[in-house]
Parts: structure tokens; C-alpha cells; sequence
């Protein structure tokens, strides 16, 4: 965390707040023994919420750095509960409750700022049902629901489907909990579970508080069971899903929310669909969009192939609303501008390409560093000088600026390094041309 | 994330790298199964080292399977560096394979041991040679830019090029390690090694024309072949 | 002289619980100790700890050992650490093996501690027969000439130039034409951001012109490249007289061209024109007639050119504007397949056209509209039927097309186009302004079409990763690259030559014939000639034939 | 004057930024919020228009 940026360009001074790991990075070998013990379970973040992860953890399995850190929000030590279960683990002795933030002062000549984008809240589009509908995911969700190394290995599986498979892990968790509390009984009594149903209903067994707590436990272990058959019989059924819809736009080109166009969601569609279908033939996918632009190298060329050689159905037309069946199946409804007629399409899932939008708290960083913003809430830059921000010395680059795909993004890093080099560079001329004069004596 | 014991795993920077000699003789000595892991087509950390293997690879096979080996027993697949679920669906689909094809040079193989290991160790040699790794070298080149006089090859009159050149390799190093041991009439060596009277008597003529192998006398009314100590091939 | 005996010393690391929790570290090491040329032996809780690393150093001076195997974890994180230890207990970084008996055992077979102890014991047995046959190796390094060359002085050069000279990197830049700017000196007014074209472009060659750190020689053409990076000699001509130059890092910025379409909508440079020429005569403040149609991707998203050339439609929009701003009465319509105003101005100027009146209508490819003497028809999609649309003017928007120079040039560098003859980068998104080639970068619309601000932006970038190497005034490589084993046998057939990826080989005339020389530094090590090389005259250090074997054949003994 | 550059942010702009600098021997000091750098990216399975692996 950037807390405080003083002076000017060729000389500022920076305040970081390096927030506690609680664990000592120097010690940490990353060998993973601690989140493997650790009794704290926590929605992934990295997975969009679609996984799980530990209370100690990596961001990400390849992250570096490797180190793993803890999640005081969660961690039972830190929420004043007993654990300790990782320090005790630990065999480098990595692990310290008591690791405080540091805080460094630094020097710098010049800054990027390179802080990226956050996705639109589909949420605000409340007729897209997104958080709503189970099965409305965003871009971002869709990529890791059909990563190789995502939550559900790269099987594209409906949330609702998820959340059942998770319920039935749940139910018979507590199913087995209540089976052992019947064979208690059964073990004090003598007596097997059934056979003292019959009997207690037929009346002959006189009542007491503990039997009647045990025709409880049994009843409702008996309509838990039923209802998790049910639940298996439906999960059965349950099989990737094949018909996509994505919905291009959602918080781009809308006046309500976003104007701009988010420059990499068309192709990013186009990619996602081409993945599903390369995983699972019978995939169906449609994109929903407005215009399909592929404005890139090989752009154009990969949609034509994804029409030709996939079969990815491109429909025009703006999305009105999306509902669901009893199967918990979006409906997509749209009109198809070609036709003019208002037509609905079912489908297992339904993918919202989500805008780039300048990230929450931009502003906050904006009036530290002391640059401008854009309309949009993006660094404000010159056509001509696209990377200069409106103080010399602080340079942007990436979604930072506004919406760019990777290439660019990686180009724009480079032309930023170039920027904040020649800061330095200019500063210090002598050396750049004794330093040449001294490689080049001829 | 587990998977078989199976596997031993060995570094190479590419699977460019892959020399049919070596492959081969992995078998020559016993191995029942390499399989070959690379990056995806068209996304080579070396540019273009993947394409280069298969068109070994795919080589290897073919002359491993000629000299009677089951050919899937070399096996080359792709993946991304990302993909662990995919490494190990590969690895235990293989392993899989292997195990139900069994140990080399048994029902799987088309000609058993200890048969198998003398053929496998005339591909070793053959593919080693000149003519099949001038051929499989010049591959890509001659579908890409074509040859001297720019004529460009498809893939399918290339493979079948090198298919020709796969069997008369075999049967020249075949008739070359028979020719080593002892010497013989064409006739015979026909008989022992399989291959029709005037195809061998092709071979033998041709190695006698590029020096490999001599007249030594002759028996009855066939004359013998005796080998003749190398002086370098080209 | 004679190789020395290999005395290997074998270090099994337990890794806290991720080895030992598993596998039987100790008798791992006890195992190694019966292996061939194994002298020392020795286990360790952390071998990356400061102490396990100590134990290294003691083992190879105190035991005299000239190969080190670590049985441990990934090479991928520690090889380069165990290397540097190595060196400096004073054996070669490169004697050094690794064996992975965590991410390739403990991890992956839970519950099969038999068999994995089978596995171990293997991969400890096949790390050491490696061992005993490496070989030493040095860092390669190369110097860097310091000084930069830009083939191509349109906006993209200059502002490359500019970046590089500002740094005090003494540039060449080298323009075909006989005037600096390229494309843009015919431009009126820039899309999407508005600004006059000569305006910009005239102070950016001013600033080149004015630059004592930039020679500029006009009217140029190359003739011969030689060498690699840090060392490309290159021979070029300017006004007659010729000129050889030692440069570090080349930077090609040789533009695009034009499409004319002759053949295409009725195109006869008069009434019917490309955007190009509309640009003169906005230029001139000159527009006739009161209607005028614009189409869209005229030659290009096509069977015989299928890209899409990503400015068009911005340029459109400008020009639309423009026409409305000069007469208000015009009527201005936009034919187009998809609008692509991609990005935040993009979409803002389509929405000002579209305030303004300007009509867009999409058109079917399939039913492409059709050019008559005073109308234009089109298939309306939304009505669906034809309409005639009247025209005093029609304007084509066509593609930009590679430069009729990139064959020439391409050749020269030796490096590769795409399949649309743009300049083809080493990897699409994370390497987007480098060749594959080392030390050569490409930026502006010779990569792909594009708008002023993104070449400005790509000239940045490739001024940074050119001044990578100029800043350290060397190259460093891995020295795990291809060397020629037996010179022998190379008889310089250029087989491996065609097929190094990497331009790293050439055939040179020596005393001895014509023989390969390995380009260290160009050199990454992917072995695709040493796996063809016919004579088996090439090998790759660290990863030969015999170290393979060696591995294969020791796993095979058990 | 300062010699050093700050770079906020640690997706793969920052992350390119920062090698390219220091490649270029300058010190850089690479902000990130998160625990890893990576950014967005590394959420991705593959890329258009090669369908290229992200990580």
C-alpha cells in the first residue's frame, strides 16, 4: 500500500506500507504443509469465489512470490479462537502471529502506475439476473470454471450444479454426524433404530425425553436421507454444460453505466466459447453482441475460424433480460436486429462479458500521487504523450489509462519503462554518453 | 494431485531435441514405453521445435513399427505448462497403455525377443544413417520453401518418400549386420532376413558399389558376399 | 588431456515433511553412496538453508568433489541457486545436477511409499549417471556496440529515435523517401484524438533534426545485414555514396501502404476515392456535392484478405465529421459490416457522428452494395429491402497493406513475416515488439495497422526493450547452446542452418571446408539441429546424447 | 536526484514494466496489494488469438 507520495519528478519520496504476511518470507520454503492443516476454510478469491482455499494460502498456485501468508479476517489465531495448527507444522519455523507491517520510506525518480482495472458489477444490471440466477456467471468466472487448473478442472459445470454437488457433501457430512448419534442410542438401549420405531409407534414403549429425542433424530435422518436421495438422483443427471450464451456489452457502450467500448471483451468471448467447444464438441455457443469487433492482429482471421471451423453462432442483437426455467436454465431474450423480432433462447449458461471499468478506489490513489482523472476515471494522459500522466515524472500504463487487451498492455509497459528511463536518463546525461563513449572506444 | 509411479521423468530444454537415435535405442535396451511431452502446437517456447519433433517422432514410429515393435509404445503428446490436470491425464493414460500392451518383445510386439532387440538395434543404426535424417531433416523445408528447384512437397509425398526409404534402410543395415557376422550367398541372406531374392540381390549390389561389402569367392554357382570393413558412408 | 575421474557427491534434502514425510531420505542417501563414482553422500533437513548450502560447499572442497547431484526440489526455483553455490566453492556451476524427488515423488504418491522409494532411488541412480558426464560450461557473454538503428522515419521511427537519442543512445535512422514522416505527411486532421497531422508530424522531425545524437540519412537504401545482436553490420547507400555501420539493436518502423482498388465499387480516383484521397481534399477544404457514401472494408475481412485493418472505421468517423463541420447540409452515410470503435475515443467520436446526423447502415457481405452513376444501393438490414442511397461522392475505405518494402526487409534482418506480410513478433502477447530474433524490434503500423497514439506507444516500447541491451553493453547467455562437437564431420550442408529458428547458425568457408558456426549468443538451446544434424556433428551443452543415454540406460539397469 | 523508479501495481503491465527497467539496470520497487504478483492474467486459462496459455 502507496501511503504517501512527496516531491516532484526526478525526486520523490514514496511512504509503502508492506502489510504483515505473518509469515517470515526469509524462512518460508512455499512447501505447502501448513494450508494443507489448516481447519479455516475460505471462498477463493482467485477463483472468483468458485473454489475454496485455506485461512493460510497463495494467491495462486505458480504465485510468486511463493511464500504463503495468512488471512487474519479469518485465521481461528488471529479471530481469538485456539488453532496455532500451522506454527505447529511448520518444520522452518516460518510462522509469526506477531509479524507487524513495515513501513518503508523510498526514493524514486519516477513512478507508473500500472493499477489495472476492476470487472463491472453485473449486479447493477439487475434484468441479467447476475447474483440472482445461479447460472449467470461473468467473464471472469467463466474463465476459471473452464481453466485446466481451475475449481472444476476445466469441466464446464453450472454453478447451480456446483452448489448441489456441495450441498450433498454437506447433508451427508451432518447425515453421518446424526447416523452416529442413532447408533449411541442404539448401543445404550440395545435396541437396533428400526425395531424401536416400530415398537414406539405401536405404543410400546412408554415415553421418556430421550426416546422421544430419538424418534426425533430418527425422523429426521429419515427425511434428510430422502431428501438426499433426491438430490443424488437430480445430481446424476447433471453433465456439463454445452449451450452457452454470451452476452457482449454488459456495462460497456451503455449510457447508464459505462460509454466507452471495453476494447478486448469481443474476442474474449469468442476465445472462451472457442475453449468450451475444444473441451466439449457438443458445445453450442452463442454471442450475443452488437458489433463483433476484431480489430487486432489475427483478430478477424480466429472469429472467421470460430464461425467456419467451430460452429460459434454469432447473433446481432442487444440482450433485453435473462430469466430462468425450473431447471434453474437461463433464458436469454433479445431482439434479433436482423429480424426485428423479440426472440428467447435457452440455454445452460449464460456468460456476461463484463466491462473494464477504472478500479474502486482509483480516486484515493489519483490524489495521493496528485495525477488527474479522466470522464471515465481513468489516468487522465495526451493523445500525443499517451503514457505521461498530468504530473511529469508519473507515468501510466495498461488498463490504468482505459481498456486494452494484453499485447497492448505488455507494449504499453515497455513504452512506460522508456518513459520513466528517460527521466532518469536525462537527469544524469553525462552518463549516457560517457557510458556509450566507453563501449564504443573506436 | 497424485498420479502413477510409473513414470521417470527426463529434462530436455525442447522436444526438438528428440534424436531418433535415441529413442531407438531406449528401446534397443529395454524400455517399454517413452512417452514424449511438449508444448502445444503453435505455441513452441522454441518457436517451432514441437513440429520439428513430430515429424521424428512420427519417423520413429514408423521404422520402430517396421522393425516389429508395437509403435505405440512411443507415444508424443502436447500440453501447456499450466495444464497439471492435463499432464496427468496423459501420463496415466499412457502408463495405462503400456501396461496393457506388457513388457517388450512380448504378445504386443509383432516379433519377439530376443528377435526384437537384433531388429531394434539395425533401426538404431539405420536411423542414425544419412538418408532417413538428411530426408526428415529436410522436411519442413521442402513443405515450407520446397527443394532447389522450388517445388514444394505436401507431407503425404514426403511420408511416403521416407516410408520407401524406411524399408530399404532396414533391409541394407539387415543385410550389412547378417554380412558382418558371416559371409554369404544372396540367396541365402534372402531366405534368413525375409526379403524377396531380387531385392536383396538390389542391396547387396548396391553396398558392393558403395564399398561395404566384397565378392568372396563363390559356391557352387552363387556367388558369396563377405562385409567389408567400413571406410566411412556418405 | 586426460578427463579426471568423476567423484560425485550426492546431497538428498528432506524438505521438512514434503520429502522425508514420504520417502525414507536416509536410506535414500545410504543408496547413493553404492552408486558409481559416488565419493560423499549426505541428507539435510533444508540443503536451501544457509547451512545445507554450507555443507555444499564444505563437501566439494573438503571431499575434493568435481560433480554435485542434489536430490530435492524443482530446478525450475532452485537449480540456479545450487549452481552459484557451486561456483563459488570453486566448482563449475554447470557439474551441478538436480533431482526432483519432491515434485516428481513425494507430492504425486501418497500412499505408495514402496514404489516410490522404487522411483527415488531410480531418479537419484539416473541424476548421477548424468553427472559423471557433464561437462563444464562458461556464461557466454558478448559485447554490445552502442548504437541503435531505426529503418523507417515515419512517426513510429521518429518517435523510436527520439527515445533512444534522448537517453544518449547515438541513432541511425534510415528513410527510403526523400523527406521524413511518412503516411502521415499526406493526412489532413488525426482520428480519433483530432489534431492537425502536419502539425504533429513536423515537430516530431524537428526534434530528430535538432537531436545531436541522431544521424539521418534520407533517400537510404540497405543492401547488406550481417551479424547478430550487439554486431549487426549493415551496408547501406544514401545519395549515392555508400556506407558500412556497426550497430547494436535494430528497430524496423517501415510503415505500411496503401490499397488502391482499382477494379472495386466503380473506384476511379474522381468521384469515387479512398479515404486517402479524401484526406486532400479536406486537406483543400474542398468537398463537392452534398452526399456522400462512405463503404467499409473495401479489400480487406475478405476471402483473399481476411484481416480486419483496425483504423478504417476510425478514420471514417473522422472524416464523416470533418465533412459535416466544413457544410452542415451534407449528408453523410457510413456502409459498414461492424463498427470498429473500439476503446474509450473510439466510441466517443462514433457517438459524436452519430449526434451529428450521420447515418450508418450495415451491409451484408454477402449482398455488398453496389455503386451506380448518382446512387448508391444497399440491402437495409433492419428494413429488409433495398435502398437507394444518393451520391455526389463515394468514399472507399480500404486497408492498410504490408509495405511493399517488408519482403526486402524481412529478408535482409532474416526475420519472418506473418501470413499478410505484416512483421511477425516472437510471441503474440507477451513478446508483441520483439523479433525472434534477438536484438531486433519492430513497432508502427510495419507490425500491424495502427492509429498515431498506438504507434507512439509502440515506439516507446520498442526504445526500451532496445535499450535493454545497449544499457548493459553486453549480452549473457546460458551457455546451454548448441556447439559443434565434432568438426570433422560438419560438411556444411546447411541443413541445421535452415531449420535454427533463432538465425544462430551459419555456414562459414574455413581452412578446413565449409563448416557450421554456432551464433552463441542468438543460440536458446532448443536442440532441433542437433537432433538432425545427419553427421551427428552438433550437440547441445548439458543435454547431449550421451547424457541422455546415460539416464536411460541407468534407469533401465535396476 | 533519484535513480530508483516505483512502479504500483503488479498485474502484467506492472510486471513487464519492471523487467524492462530492470533489465535496464535500474532498481525498481514493484507495489502490489495482493500476495502474489500476476494480476488478472494469471486468472486467465488461455488467450486469443492463439489460444496460448496465460500463465
Amino acid at each position: 500500500m502507496v501511503e504517501k507520495v512527496t516531491g516532484s519528478k526526478g525526486d520523490f519520496t514514496v511512504i509503502v506500507r508492506k502489510k504483515a504476511r505473518y509469515v517470515n518470507e526469509d524462512l518460508c520454503t512455499g512447501c505447502g504443509a501448513c494450508a494443507e492443516k489448516c481447519p479455516t476454510t475460505v471462498p477463493d478469491d482467485y477463483e472468483m469465489g468458485l473454489g475454496n482455499r485455506k485461512a493460510i494460502y497463495r494467491h495462486y498456485a505458480q504465485g510468486i512470490p511463493s511464500v504463503f501468508c495468512i488471512d487474519p479476517d479469518y485465521c481461528r489465531t488471529f479471530q481469538g479462537k485456539k488453532c496455532g495448527v500451522c506454527q505447529k507444522i511448520c518444520q522452518a519455523k516460518a510462522i509469526d502471529y506477531k509479524q507487524e507491517d513495515k513501513v518503508l520510506e523510498l526514493k524514486v525518480g519516477a513512478i507508473i502506475l500500472a493499477t489495472g482495472y476492476d470487472l463491472f458489477d453485473a449486479t447493477r444490471i439487475s434484468e441479467y439476473g447476475y447474483g440472482r440466477l445461479a447460472n449467470v456467471v461473468n467473464s471472469m468466472e467463466f474463465e476459471r470454471l473452464s481453466s485446466a487448473s481451475g475449481p472444476t478442472e476445466g469441466h464446464v459445470k453450472r454453478p447451480s450444479d456446483l452448489r448441489d454437488h456441495n450441498l450433498i457433501k454437506t447433508k451427508e457430512k451432518s447425515l453421518k454426524k446424526s447416523t452416529r448419534t442413532l447408533a449411541k442410542y442404539e448401543k445404550k438401549h440395545k435396541m437396533s433404530t428400526a425395531d424401536f420405531y416400530k415398537q414406539f409407534t405401536a405404543g410400546n414403549i412408554s415415553d421418556g425425553d430421550e426416546f422421544e429425542k430419538w424418534v426425533k433424530q430418527y425422523e429426521n435422518v429419515r427425511e434428510a436421507t430422502r431428501k438426499l436421495e433426491e438430490l443424488k438422483a437430480r445430481a446424476e443427471k447433471f453433465d456439463i454444460a454445452t449451450r452457452l450464451a454470451f452476452i457482449q456489452c454488459v456495462g460497456s457502450r451503455d449510457f447508464r453505466f459505462n460509454k466507452y467500448c471495453s476494447s478486448y471483451c469481443c474476442m474474449h468471448s469468442i476465445k472462451e466459447a472457442m475453449m468450451a467447444k475444444d473441451h466439449d464438441a457438443r458445445t453450442e455457443a452463442y454471442i450475443f453482441n452488437m458489433d463483433l469487433r476484431t480489430v487486432g492482429k489475427g483478430f478477424e482471421e480466429y472469429k472467421v475460424r470460430g464461425a467456419e471451423k467451430l460452429g460459434l453462432h454469432y447473433v446481432r442483437g442487444r440482450v433485453a433480460e435473462i430469466t430462468q426455467d425450473e431447471n434453474e436454465n437461463p433464458i436469454i431474450w433479445y431482439e434479433e436486429t436482423t429480424s426485428q423480432e423479440v426472440k428467447s433462447l435457452t440455454v445452460d449458461l449464460a456468460v456476461l462479458a463484463v466491462a473494464c471499468e477504472a478500479p474502486r478506489g482509483i480516486e484515493k490513489v489519483a490524489e495521493l500521487v496528485g495525477v488527474a482523472l479522466d470522464h471515465n476515471r481513468f489516468f487522465k494522459t495526451a493523445p500525443l504523450n499517451p503514457l505521461d500522466t498530468t504530473v511529469p515524472g508519473i507515468f501510466v500504463c495498461g488498463c490504468a489509462q482505459g481498456p486494452v487487451d494484453i499485447p497492448e498492455s505488455v507494449a504499453q509497459a515497455s513504452s512506460a519503462a522508456s518513459r520513466a528511463a528517460e527521466v532518469i536518463w536525462q537527469s544524469t546525461i553525462e552518463y549516457g554518453e560517457s557510458h556509450w563513449k566507453k563501449k564504443n572506444p573506436e | 494431485m497424485q498420479y502413477t509411479t510409473d513414470i521417470r521423468v527426463i529434462r530436455i530444454m525442447c522436444t526438438g531435441r528428440m534424436d531418433p537415435v535415441v529413442m531407438a535405442d531406449a528401446f534397443v535396451h529395454g524400455l517399454d514405453g517413452l512417452l514424449v511431452l511438449g508444448c502445444l502446437f503453435g505455441e513452441c517456447h522454441y518457436v517451432s521445435g514441437n513440429f520439428n519433433a513430430r515429424h521424428k517422432i512420427n519417423m520413429t514410429q514408423e521404422m520402430l513399427a517396421y522393425a516389429g515393435m508395437n509403435p505405440n509404445r512411443l507415444s508424443f503428446r502436447n500440453l501447456s505448462s499450466a495444464e497439471s490436470g492435463v499432464f496427468v491425464k496423459h501420463i496415466t493414460d499412457f502408463s495405462t497403455e503400456i501396461r496393457e500392451l506388457g513388457p517388450l518383445g512380448g504378445a504386443a510386439d509383432r516379433v519377439p525377443l530376443p528377435k526384437l532387440k537384433e531388429n531394434l538395434e539395425i533401426a538404431r543404426t539405420a536411423l542414425a544413417g544419412p538418408k532417413l535424417r538428411w530426408v526428415v531433416g529436410k522436411k519442413p523445408v521442402f513443405m515450407d520453401s520446397g527443394n532447389k528447384y522450388q517445388e514444394i512437397f505436401t507431407e503425404h509425398e514426403i511420408n511416403r518418400t521416407l516410408s520407401g526409404i524406411i524399408i530399404d534402410e532396414m533391409a541394407t543395415h539387415s543385410i550389412l549386420a547378417a554380412l558382418q557376422k558371416k559371409r554369404r550367398a544372396v540367396k541365402d541372406l534372402a531366405k534368413e532376413l525375409e526379403i524377396p531374392g531380387p531385392d536383396t540381390l538390389k542391396y547387396v549390389l548396391a553396398l558392393k558399389r558403395r564399398g561395404f561389402v566384397e565378392l568372396d569367392g563363390v559356391d557352387g554357382t552363387s556367388p558369396v558376399y563377405k562385409y567389408k570393413t567400413e571406410e566411412g558412408m556418405c | 588431456m586426460e578427463k579426471e575421474e568423476p567423484r560425485i557427491g550426492v546431497f538428498v534434502c528432506k524438505c521438512g515433511n514434503n520429502i522425508a514425510g514420504l520417502l525414507d531420505v536416509e536410506a535414500l542417501e545410504e543408496y547413493s553412496r553404492t552408486l558409481p563414482d559416488v565419493v560423499f553422500t549426505q541428507w539435510n533437513l533444508y540443503i536451501c538453508s544457509d547451512a545445507g548450502l554450507e555443507e555444499i560447499k564444505k563437501g566439494i572442497k573438503e571431499q575434493n568433489l568435481n560433480r554435485v547431484v542434489v536430490a530435492s526440489c524443482t530446478p525450475r526455483t532452485h537449480e540456479p541457486l545450487f549452481r552459484s553455490v557451486c561456483a563459488e566453492a570453486g566448482l563449475n556451476g554447470y557439474l551441478f545436477e538436480m533431482v526432483n524427488i519432491r515434485d516428481q515423488c513425494s507430492w504425486v504418491h501418497a500412499g505408495y511409499k514402496e514404489d516410490a522409494m522404487v522411483k527415488a532411488r531410480d531418479l537419484i541412480r539416473m541424476g548421477v549417471a548424468k553427472a559423471a558426464l557433464l561437462e563444464p560450461q562458461e556464461i557466454i557473454t558478448s559485447n554490445v556496440a552502442v548504437r541503435a538503428l531505426v529503418v523507417g522515419g515515419g512517426i513510429a521511427g521518429l518517435t523510436a529515435a527520439i527515445s533512444l537519442a534522448d537517453r544518449g543512445f547515438p541513432v541511425i535512422l534510415l528513410e527510403k523517401e526523400k523527406e521524413l514522416g511518412g503516411m502521415l505527411r499526406s493526412l489532413y486532421r488525426l482520428a480519433p484524438m483530432d489534431m492537425d497531422a502536419s502539425e504533429v508530424i513536423d515537430k516530431k522531425i524537428k526534434e530528430v533534426q535538432d537531436n545531436p545524437n541522431i544521424d539521418i540519412y534520407t533517400g537510404a537504401t540497405i543492401d547488406k545485414v550481417k551479424g547478430f545482436i550487439g554486431k549487426f553490420d549493415v551496408t547501406f547507400s544514401a545519395n549515392g555514396t555508400s556506407k558500412d555501420v556497426r550497430l547494436g539493436v535494430v528497430i524496423i518502423a517501415t510503415g505500411a501502404g496503401n490499397l488502391v482498388p482499382e477494379g472495386m465499387y466503380q473506384y476511379d480516383g474522381h468521384k469515387v476515392i479512398t479515404q486517402w484521397e479524401l484526406e486532400e481534399k479536406l486537406k483543400a477544404g474542398k468537398i463537392d456535392g452534398n452526399n456522400v457514401v462512405m463503404i467499409q472494408c473495401v479489400g480487406a475481412r475478405s476471402a483473399e484478405r481476411k484481416y480486419c485493418s483496425r483504423i478504417c472505421c476510425a478514420i471514417a468517423i473522422k472524416n464523416a465529421i470533418l465533412i459535416k463541420e466544413l457544410n452542415s447540409e451534407a449528408k453523410v452515410c457510413i456502409l459498414y459490416r461492424d463498427i470498429m470503435a473500439y476503446g474509450v475515443q473510439n466510441e466517443d467520436q462514433l457517438r459524436k457522428a452519430k449526434e451529428l446526423g450521420i447515418r450508418f447502415v450495415k451491409y451484408d457481405p454477402e449482398r455488398p452494395p453496389v455503386v451506380n452513376e448518382d446512387k448508391v444501393t444497399v440491402f437495409h438490414h433492419l428494413m429488409g429491402k433495398e435502398i437507394d442511397l444518393p451520391q455526389d461522392m463515394v468514399v472507399l475505405s480500404t486497408p492498410l497493406v504490408a509495405s511493399e518494402e517488408a519482403e526486402k526487409v524481412a529478408s535482409l534482418f532474416r526475420v519472418s513475416l506473418d501470413e499478410n506480410k505484416f512483421f511477425l513478433e516472437a510471441h503474440v502477447k507477451l513478446r508483441p515488439i520483439d523479433c525472434a530474433t534477438d536484438g531486433i524490434f519492430i513497432c508502427g503500423s510495419a507490425h500491424y495497422p495502427k492509429d498515431v497514439r498506438e504507434s507512439i506507444l509502440q515506439a516507446l516500447g520498442a526504445a526500451s526493450r532496445a535499450s535493454i541491451p545497449l544499457s548493459q553493453g553486453e549480452v549473457k547467455i546460458e551457455p546451454i547452446v548448441t556447439s559443434l562437437v565434432n568438426k570433422d564431420a560438419c560438411r556444411g550442408c546447411g541443413l541445421c542452418v535452415a531449420l535454427c529458428p533463432y538465425n544462430a547458425l551459419e555456414i562459414r568457408d574455413t581452412d578446413e571446408g565449409r563448416k557450421v558456426n554456432v551464433i552463441t549468443v542468438a543460440c536458446k538451446g532448443c536442440g532441433v539441429c542437433a537432433a538432425t544434424c545427419y553427421r551427428h556433428a552438433l550437440s547441445i551443452n548439458s543435454f547431449t546424447d550421451d547424457q541422455m543415454e546415460a539416464q536411460i540406460h541407468s534407469f533401465l539397469a535396476a | 536526484m533519484n535513480k530508483d523508479i516505483l512502479i504500483i501495481g503488479g498485474g502484467i503491465a506492472g510486471m513487464q514494466a519492471s523487467l524492462d527497467l530492470g533489465d535496464m539496470g535500474l532498481q525498481v520497487h514493484l507495489v502490489e496489494k495482493l500476495t502474489c504478483i500476476g494480476g488478472k492474467m494469471a486468472q486467465l486459462d488461455k488467450t486469443f488469438p492463439t489460444n496460448d496459455c496465460a500463465i
